[in-house]
């Protein structure tokens, strides 16, 4: 049951906020609904981690240790999200950039839109997950215009075209699964992934690659895929940052996993290394656009928001390397950007709003001028560009470490890339967060506990990934497909 | 940590939590002012903790051990070895003087700055101490990056300043470069582990690899490029002399003495103890490397008129010479001469610990002349030993020891080095044998030069006569400055006198890297030091100096009744006007800048016939700079334009993408 | 050969045809209604889809189809046209003759492309697969080439036509969850994007693509 | 240590100090007579000496320790040096404490301790005394080195002991690569000693002076230290020469009996040595500045040929 509730607390908590999105109280219904959605997760990760994964509603919902993690993620990087909206977008609300029925506007669709996510992470019918992902689309992109400023405005249209568009492509992929499931398994069982991956063997292959190339042109789009990824940093830059947080730190996860699922239905034959080479094609693609759109970036939250493409990049190179290595790595890696590039966004629209601009050759002396922003900022972008002790550095290492095994070729772009994105944000960040302040100094914003609490989870998995979190990845990891 | 771990590392351990322990006391500075005098001296108490395990270690065999922390299937991995041993001896020492001297320095410093150096130094201190005993790839390479981190923090930690910003990026951007050669140098390394070993990253397993002689060559290119960063290796020394003039002089004073040497340790490590015997090739480009880089070096520092520039750029220098040292040791054992190896390998180590301690010193002392005379440019400077005397005196002993002079410790590791070139006759290559003595002769020019150098800082700095008027507020700098910069004094002349012993200290690790014995004999209880009967004794040179020079002066005292008498100078009977006549930096290095113009860039302004107020600069700039990094950071500013290109601002172009990508992948498709 | 699968067969060209005239039209209106009739192709063969196999649920699957794409949609966009007044889609890069070249090209190439699946599928209608993909194609370069929101979103319309064409001819019709999902998905879809409009108009006071987009980074 | 080893160390010891302005006297007597003047007599630099040293000592104003230390530091090193080379015995206690390079390492100690109290006053005169020295100075050694080597190479140890008993064991032919070494280590000592074509140790000429440069301050006992000093150093580099390049008939055995006729041979090859210095001296110009690198280049040059015969030719 437990299964049916992570789905419907975050639809419940949707309707409520409909009602009361706009009251004061809002901000701490939403915290609560996404404190009940991170404990029915908690209660369901126990039991997937004792048990084994299990399904619900006749095999329409299904768990196993490879959704549960993103599940998790999901959970909890909302609930942190939404603590942080609390006060940020009080301020937002205070300066005059919404009104209330915007705000009513907002909680509700960052409850749906959390909604959509967990039953696409959660649903084992390729059909729902389509129309999950649908539903995300549409309510992101609400959530993007929010503000009604021409820049939001053209973020919102980009993205809904262009999602749309891409989900229709993976609508195509889909109904051509089906097709090839529909001889092994008859009309009704035909959409189920459980039994798709039973039968894999016995899908024909011919449909499959041609499957999979509409898929992962469509759900790369909307995990921001090079070429596919004009969307992004728009949506990044003009949402209000909690989305961004959200769409950095899970909305692009949800679409890897729907990409990794259908690779995994690929059977293990000749045909079978294609999809792989699809994915660290458009994995090192969005790695190097993504490390080189870096340098000319003016604005906070696109440098940031580039830095998802290059890091999503390197999460779909790792699953197109696969192995247990490799999945392992690109799911820890998943992990560590979705909490650090969340931190990461947290700080920014903190640093942002204090100084009232997003140019960052307007922002200096974050240090001085709120110490706890600076510090908030500067260890996200140093986790971020993946230096020791953090996580990311952790992945990074173990994917490099993969690819020199199975690619070789690869590494020195990988690593050209990575030294790039580093020299590209630090520049930045050095050059916000030190000088000499212009103006006075500030109280810290307590929002930004969440940003240290992510970077000190952020820490641990650099430093010490606890057993069992080792022995759960690592499962997941042989789910995810050879 | 696994019970029982064995003293060294207990102590070494114990060290490293005290250092943290300090490291987060000095965030309540700010609130519990009283402590602020006991943090540095915890720090120093720290490091002699590490110095004694690093004795201990030299002593003791070899002690592994596994912590529980880590990732899945590779925890971190220690290993306390006699080149651990050696170096945390080095780090040790050096970093007890400078915590000693930073006690006085930051008693000054206002305590938020205070408190902020106290963290990142003891951390830098804790993770220095962990990189010199990580046996895992993983592990190294995070204590290496939270060194590179921590010490970034030290050097911008005046960050108002755009240059130091600057700096600071500088150096952090490089030395995440090398971390990044480092990295995948181990990488490249694990994937030749036999099969089944996924994660073959322990300094173990990596050694148990058997790479084709290829992929160990390119293992080692990758580790020269990602240490020699560390290092100062040119072309990868820009940073350096940014970085170290505009971070506070203690921390100057350690990246000096210390974090350099780290780039060195991570060197022998790989070279030596990670990767199978070494190629001939890769003895000879280490030895190019470091011959360059210690003429550049001392070229460019007899040109700076800034004293902690010049100084940095007097690290590169001898950061030559032990690179030189390393690669000569190299191609020895590329050939099997496995006690040459040794020999070479003991000079370059003897002249790490040398270049610790009188940069150190000099460093240190740099600072108090700042302190006193808030003053870095020489052209300011002069006169400083009758405002302060001491440090005068003590910087004067670091002059001479950097100087490579006997009988103090410069000149046995130029000695050791000279040796060890001598040997190179018995390559059995002509061309090596015929072509690597003139490498002796390149090290001779460099120890002249240095000495050109050292003359030009000691004399314009503290001879002669003040040229500015405020210096004559300066002030002897406080006692615990003095302490410190009296410790690394003494071990300059400690380890300048009884070479025996320190040699006696270094023999294990060579022998341990190179398998051979080296051929240095002690003789007269270790008075002596002696390669194929040429022998060196300071002992003796030191008494037989003294005792003609005290006959000499007994001989005038006698003769001549009280003290002499002063006049004024005579200066060839022009009067001796002001002391803006005296010779500038600038002056100083013209004969450099003459001889050696090929090499430099020089800006030079002449004053004209009819200048209003005439005056003569010459500023010389690394030739690297315009020769490299300005092209290669133009080559990317262009990549960068071309992806930002890439980006359609209009989605039909992106749609366009998207079909454009679907017909050529449904194309493809097999 | 029976005789309703040659009508599908018949149906599928005029589909097809339908997609190259959307391609060459230019007037809102008339591109509103050759939507329309796109629609009714649609539910037209879907319906005798459903009479030939004789399985209930994709008689509602067309009637679905046909409510929403025949009369709802259309009237929509027929509404919003009127209340944004916009008639024309400007002249746009590429002029027609070429478009139909490269359509015409597309076609080929898709034909070419969805040869194994027609040859999998057992449906009746299978040689209606690669028209499919060729409108699927065809739609795709219409948003390209369309410099009006309107039209680029008509075009996209017409592409979620061709996707469900294709899901008749390839397999038989999705089940019926996952229909219901995706007409919901595409009204709501629609709404949001009308709202959109008038926003976009208010700050923009056009709905050209090169006054909206086309901002630096 | 036996006694005899003391004696001979006492000995040579007094042997340099108290011959070394005689060898000066007896070059300025020569090139008197060179140049057709009748000279003051080989012990006029005695004479100067003790008049020096009778004077009253004055140092200038604003002189640091450094300036008075260093007369004595300059005169203590070259006494120790010239302890060190075996000139008439080869077996000389204090030869192991030190090997060529620490000989090359003594001079360098002396060179510096004289810059910094050239610096100390302040004078320009002085400072730029301390910069032409060092400039000299550190092209000097590296050429110096080589030079040391092609013996070093040829015994296998830079202990000069051990180098000239090889030699001396040679007999009378100088090695083919000595020859080069021989030319090498003529121009480097010119230079080294402040003698022309690189000095001209005669004048105070403020523009071309080197060395003198450097005792412009001093006076009374404190100069005769240095000029006494200098003079060792000649002699000290000269005793070098010989022993590289004329060795035989140098005393081997342990006895003391040998030293007499080593000590007779020794002056008879340090007056044709001086002699030949006067000579050269007499017929070569003096140097620009600019020109000393050059002519200390080819020194080098000489230098490595030296070497690399040495290596062709197998000894």
């Amino acid at each position: 049951m437990t299964l049916l509730w992570i789905v419907l607390i975050p639809l419940i908590g949707a309707a409520i906020l409909g009602a009361v999105g706009h009251r004061n109280s809002g901000f701490s219904v939403n915290i609560a609904v996404s404190a009940a959605t991170l404990l029915a997760a908690g209660a369901m990760t126990v039991r997937v981690l004792r048990g084994g994964s299990f399904s619900a509603l006749d095999h329409e919902l299904f768990i196993d240790p490879l959704n549960v993690i993103l599940v998790d993620l999901t959970a909890l990087v909302a609930l942190s999200t939404s603590v942080f909206s609390r006060t940020y977008m009080r301020t937002e609300a205070r300066l005059g950039h919404l009104n209330a029925a915007r705000l009513r506007l907002y909680h509700a669709m960052y409850q749906l839109f959390i909604f959509t996510m967990l039953l696409a992470l959660t649903t084992n019918n390729i059909g729902i997950l389509w129309i999950a992902m649908e539903g995300a689309t549409l309510s992101t992109a609400l959530l993007i215009s929010l503000y009604r400023t021409p820049a939001s405005l053209e973020a919102a249209w980009k993205y809904f075209i262009l999602c749309g568009v891409g989900i229709a492509l993976a609508l195509l992929g889909t109904i051509l699964v089906y097709f090839a499931g529909h001889a092994a398994l008859g009309a009704h069982r035909a959409l189920l992934w459980t039994r798709l991956h039973g039968v894999k063997d016995e899908l024909d292959p011919a449909v499959m690659t041609v499957a999979f190339v509409f898929l992962i042109v469509g759900y790369g789009t909307k995990a921001g895929l090079v070429p596919f990824h004009n969307w992004l940093p728009d949506a990044h830059a003009e949402g209000p940052t909690p989305l961004s947080a959200t769409l950095s730190g899970l909305l692009l996860n949800v679409a890897l996993y729907a990409i990794v699922r259908f690779k995994a239905l690929a059977p293990d034959d000749a045909a079978s290394h294609w999809p792989g080479r699809l994915m660290m094609g458009f994995g090192l693609a969005s790695v190097l656009v993504g490390a080189f759109s870096l340098g000319g970036q003016r604005d906070l939250k696109r440098l940031f928001s580039y830095s998802s493409v290059e890091h999503m990049g390197l999460a779909t190179f790792a699953f197109g390397l696969g192995g247990p290595l490799a999945n392992f790595a690109a799911l820890l890696h998943m992990t560590g950007h979705s909490l650090t590039k969340s931190s990461a966004f947290f700080a920014s629209g903190q640093v942002a709003q204090t100084a009232g601009t997003k140019d960052m050759d307007r922002i200096t002396g974050v240090m001085d001028r709120a110490p706890a922003s600076g510090w908030a900022l500067m260890a996200s972008s140093l986790a971020i560009i993946g230096t020791p002790p953090f996580g990311v550095f952790a992945s990074e290492f173990l994917i490099l470490t993969a690819a020199l095994r199975k690619a070789p070729w690869t590494v020195p772009l990988l690593v050209l890339a990575l030294g790039v994105a580093f020299a590209t944000i630090f520049r930045r960040t050095q050059a916000m967060v030190f000088g000499t302040a212009d103006a006075a100094r500030t109280r810290t914003p307590p929002a930004l506990i969440v940003s240290f609490a992510h970077l000190a989870l952020v820490l641990v998995l650099g430093l010490a990934i606890p057993h069992v979190l080792a022995i759960w990845y690592a499962k997941a990891a042989r789910l995810a497909g050879p | 940590m696994h019970t029982p771990i064995g003293l060294p590392w207990e102590l070494l351990l114990s060290a490293v939590v005290l250092w943290s322990v300090v490291a987060l006391a000095s965030l309540l500075i700010p609130h519990v002012p009283r402590m602020a005098p006991a943090i540095f001296p915890l720090g120093a108490l720290g490091a002699l903790l590490t110095a004694g395990a690093g004795v201990l270690a030299l002593r003791g065999p070899p002690i592994s051990t596994v912590s529980p922390l880590g990732l899945p299937g590779l925890p971190f991995h220690g290993r306390l070895d006699a080149l651990s041993g050696l170096f945390l001896l080095l780090f040790g020492v050096t970093a007890c003087a400078i915590s000693l001297d930073l006690a006085g320095y930051r008693a000054r410093e206002h305590y938020p700055v205070a408190s902020r150096i106290g963290l990142q130094y003891h951390i830098l201190l804790a993770s220095l101490a962990l990189v010199f005993v990580a046996a895992d790839a993983y592990s190294f390479l995070i204590a290496w990056e939270v060194m590179a981190l921590s010490s970034y923090f030290l050097v911008v930690t005046d960050h108002h300043t755009p240059v130091v910003r600057s700096a600071g990026f500088l150096y952090l951007l490089i030395a995440h470069v090398g971390a990044l050669a480092i990295l995948a140098a181990f990488a490249i390394l694990a994937a030749h582990a036999p099969a089944g070993a996924p994660l073959a990253l322990t300094f173990s397993a990596l050694r148990a690899t058997d790479p084709d002689p290829a992929v160990a060559g390119l293992v080692f290119i990758l580790a020269l490029i990602g240490f020699g960063a560390k290092a100062g290796l040119v072309p990868l020394h820009v940073w350096l002399p940014e970085a170290h003039p505009v971070a506070p002089s203690p921390i100057s004073a350690l990246l000096s003495s210390v974090l350099l040497k780290v780039g060195i340790y991570g060197l022998l490590r790989v070279a030596f103890t990670l990767l199978p015997a070494p190629a001939p090739w890769w003895g000879l480009i280490t030895l190019a490397a470091g011959l360059g880089t210690a003429l550049s070096g001392a070229l460019l520092s007899a040109v700076q008129s800034d004293m902690k520039r010049l100084l940095a750029y007097s690290s590169i220098e001898n950061i030559g010479l032990i690179v030189a040292g390393i690669g000569l040791a190299l191609l020895f054992s590329a050939y099997g001469l496995k006690a040459f190896a040794a020999l070479s390998l003991i000079a370059a180590l003897y002249h790490c610990l040398n270049h610790a301690f009188f940069k150190g010193l000099l460093f240190l002392g740099t600072g108090s002349v700042l302190h006193a005379t808030g003053e870095r440019n020489l052209g300011r400077l002069g006169g400083l030993i009758h405002r302060m005397p001491q440090t005068a005196f003590l910087m004067l002993i670091g002059t001479l020891a950097i100087a490579g002079v006997p009988p103090l410790n410069g000149f046995v590791s130029e000695w050791l080095t000279l040796q060890a070139f001598l040997k190179a006759t018995a390559l059995p290559r002509p061309y090596l044998a015929m072509g690597i003595p003139l490498g002796a002769a390149l090290t001779a020019l460099v120890a002249g030069l240095a000495g050109y150098v050292i003359v030009k800082f000691y004399g314009i700095v503290f001879l002669g006569r003040p040229r500015e008027a405020k210096l004559a507020q300066a002030v002897e700098s406080g006692p615990f400055e003095r302490a410190g910069l009296g410790l690394l004094a003494a071990l300059c002349v400690v380890t300048g006198l009884w070479p025996a012993g320190v040699i006696a200290l270094i023999r294990p690790a060579a022998q341990a890297l190179t398998g051979g014995e080296a051929p240095v004999t002690a003789g007269d209880h270790g008075a002596r030091i002696a390669v194929a009967h040429a022998g060196y004794a300071p002992p003796l040179l030191w008494l037989a100096l003294g005792i003609i020079a005290l006959v000499g002066v007994l001989v005038l005292r006698l003769r001549s009744s009280g003290p002499a008498r002063r006049a004024p100078p005579w200066n060839c009977g022009h009067p001796v006007a002001g002391a803006r006549l005296q010779d500038t930096a600038e002056g100083f290095g013209q004969p450099i800048r003459h001889i050696f113009a090929p090499f430099l860039d020089i800006k030079c302004r002449r004053p004209g016939l009819d200048d209003p107020e005439p005056r003569y600069e010459a500023a010389v700039n690394d030739r690297f700079w315009e020769g490299l990094y300005r092209p290669l950071a133009r080559g990317f500013e262009a990549v960068f334009a071309g992806a930002r290109v890439l980006r359609p601002r209009r989605i039909a172009i992106s749609l366009l993408y998207v079909l454009a990508m679907l017909v050529a992948l449904l194309a493809l498709t097999p | 050969m029976t005789h309703p699968t040659r009508i599908i067969d018949l149906l599928a060209a005029l589909f097809l045809l339908v997609a190259f005239a959307m391609l060459s039209q230019r007037r809102l209106a008339n591109l509103i209604t050759l939507y329309a009739w796109q629609g009714t192709v649609l539910a037209l063969s879907i319906a005798i889809l459903a009479y030939e196999t004789g399985n209930t649920h994709l008689y509602a699957s067309a009637i679905l189809n046909g409510l929403l794409k025949i009369l709802a949609i259309p009237a929509l966009l027929r509404r919003l046209a009127r209340r944004l007044d916009v008639q024309w889609d400007r002249e746009s890069l590429v002029q027609i003759p070429t478009v139909m070249l490269i359509g015409l090209g597309l076609v080929i190439f898709a034909f070419n492309a969805a040869l194994p699946i027609a040859g999998l599928a057992h449906t009746v209608n299978h040689e209606t697969v690669g028209i499919a993909l060729a409108s699927v194609l065809l739609s795709l370069l219409m948003m390209i080439l369309r410099t009006a929101a309107l039209s680029q979103v008509i075009g996209f319309l017409a592409l979620e036509n061709s996707l469900i064409f294709a899901a008749t001819s390839v397999t038989g019709g999705m089940p019926m969850v996952i229909e219901f999902g995706v007409a919901l998905d595409v009204i709501v879809g629609v709404f949001i994007l009308g709202v959109f409009f008038f926003h976009i108009r208010e700050q923009f006071d056009s709905l050209d693509l090169d006054r909206i987009e086309g901002r630096e980074d | 240590m036996t006694i005899d080893l003391v004696i001979r160390q006492t000995l040579q010891i007094a042997l340099v100090v108290g011959a070394a302005p005689l060898l000066a006297g007896w070059i300025r007597q020569c090139r008197a007579w060179l140049a057709n003047r009748v000279g003051a007599g080989l012990l006029q630099p005695y004479r100067e000496l003790f008049k020096l040293l009778r004077k009253e000592p004055v140092v200038a104003c604003g002189a640091s320790w450094v300036f008075i230390a260093t007369p004595y530091i300059a005169f203590a090193t070259m006494a120790v040096a010239g302890a060190i080379v075996p000139m008439m015995t080869s077996r000389l206690p204090l030869a192991g404490a030190a090997d060529v390079v620490a000989l090359a390492g003594l001079f360098a100690l002396a060179r510096i301790f004289a810059a910094l109290a050239a610096m100390d006053l302040g004078t320009p005169f002085g400072s730029m005394g301390a910069r032409r020295t060092m400039l000299v100075g550190f092209l000097a050694e590296p050429a110096l080195l080589m030079v040391l080597f092609t013996p070093a190479l040829i015994s296998g140890s830079t202990s000069l002991a051990i180098i000239v008993r090889q030699l001396a064991r040679h007999g009378f032919i100088l090695y083919p690569s000595m020859a080069f070494a021989a030319a090498a280590f003529v121009m480097v000592a010119l230079a080294e000693n402040a003698r022309l074509p690189v000095d001209n140790p005669e004048t105070h000429l403020e523009l071309t002076m080197i060395h003198e440069a450097l005792n412009l301050e001093y006076s009374g006992p404190h100069l005769a230290l240095i000029e006494w000093a200098a003079a060792m150093k000649l002699f000290v580099y000269i005793g070098i020469g010989v022993a590289l390049f004329l060795p035989w008939g140098i005393a081997q055995g342990r006895g003391l009996a040998t030293l007499p006729v080593a000590c007779a041979l020794f002056a008879m090859k340090l007056a044709v040595g001086g002699a030949g210095l006067a000579l050269i001296e007499t017929l070569l110009a003096k140097l620009r500045l600019f020109r000393v690198p050059e002519f200390l280049g080819i020194a080098f040059l000489l230098a490595v040929l030296g070497l690399l015969v040495r290596y062709l030719v197998g000894h």
